[in-house]
């Protein structure tokens, strides 16, 4: 299930609908991504995402699908907000349920490598000194590229 | 006719953040698209879009410059992102 | 924070309350282990947790211990249940804050590994058959020896 | 004295959980603990505490069979562990 808004979830209500799919979970991996204060030692104030609508949509489905495809799954969460989000706020939550562990670790990394390199969101912090849009990390980049050597 | 989105940084750079382009075989690709918007727009257009790292896609999907653009494709232009 | 205990927890509460920690938290991976309603083709009737109360307790906190050395961590939480358990149930919670994602999905899966394999838990299945103690996995003791070489 | 825990499977092929040993320089180690043990109490004891995949921890950390045992130790017995 891939949903993009501007509410926030709850980790529980996901992680239960998700649970409920099947008996054969055996392990969840979660991932929840939070606005953190400090970034590069400037104070921000807010966030502003903004994504592509019906392409952000279609590239998270791609990205699930090659998780799926790569690992035996049973399924997988992605929510992720857009809007004007405040410090501490919960950005993104990727849930993946397996029947084991390294399935669940691995699919869960896999897709918030590529989402953080090939879903059109992007990020704009507003500081006390003004608004930036923020640039792709290289660390992000080079994670992402690492799966596609694998 | 060819609709063209701009998104986050573009889309202020541009002060756009959509338009309808007339479609005329002579726009035969991406390059060729932004070739005509630069030539016509001046220097703030050739600086944005002629970007090293500006991402372009064409109905939704993921292009290089030289995918050949058709009548009613969705073409959109848009820096690298930073989601998650 | 580790406890281990018969009561069920609150994934929602615990990560609230691990949240609650810092402010400087841009990531957290959770894992969440559960009872499988089929493992190895026996139907699971209940499945008994024991532990060795003082050394499980121990053995946790040195887990978590060497999991903030290898990575820049802001805190853990560990919790593990014990006693008699049914189909679906959670077992186990490892939940981990961190700035960035890398360090917390790294540390989430290394400290499920080690615990596999180093605390003292024993598993024993109750089916239609009869009952047995669980063998450890040959895959967990690869996965945590992976760790040892890296 | 020495106490000696047994658990899971250990505990109950042997149906003990715990007890208290007197303690004598002759258990210097917990192979000879083992040994005496096995000696004292005969065939079922020996196939239990000789499986080559027993764990022993002593005051509740794992050792290996060469580990030195001394008055007031806590010793445990236990079999690979299948928590999580």
């Amino acid at each position: 299930m891939i949903r993009i808004q501007p509410e926030d979830f709850s980790v529980d209500a996901e992680v239960t609908a998700l649970r409920r799919q099947s008996r054969r979970i055996g392990a969840i991996v979660t991932f929840i991504g939070l606005v953190r204060d400090l970034n590069d030692d400037d104070e921000i104030r807010t966030l502003f995402l903004e994504h592509y609508p019906g392409m952000t949509e279609k590239s998270l489905t791609k990205i699930v699908g090659e998780a799926m495809q790569r690992w035996e799954l049973i399924d997988v969460t992605v929510v992720h907000r857009v809007g004007r989000l405040q410090p501490e706020d919960q950005i993104v939550l990727v849930a993946v349920a397996s029947g084991h562990r390294k399935s669940a670790f691995a699919a869960a990394e896999f897709i918030m490598d590529y989402l953080k390199t090939r879903a059109p969101f992007w990020k704009k912090e507003e500081t006390a000194t003004g608004s930036r849009w923020l640039e792709t990390r290289s660390s992000d980049i080079e994670a992402s590229a690492e799966w596609d050597r694998n | 006719m060819i609709e063209v989105l701009y998104f986050a940084r573009i889309r202020e750079d541009l002060d756009v953040e959509r338009e309808q382009l007339e479609w005329t075989g002579g726009i035969s690709d991406v390059a060729a698209l932004i070739a005509y918007l630069c030539d016509e727009r001046g220097a703030a257009w050739s600086t944005t879009l002629r970007q090293e790292n500006l991402l372009v896609s064409v109905n939704q999907a993921m292009v290089n410059t030289d995918h050949q653009l058709a009548d009613g494709d969705e073409v959109a232009f848009f820096p690298p992102v930073t989601g998650g």
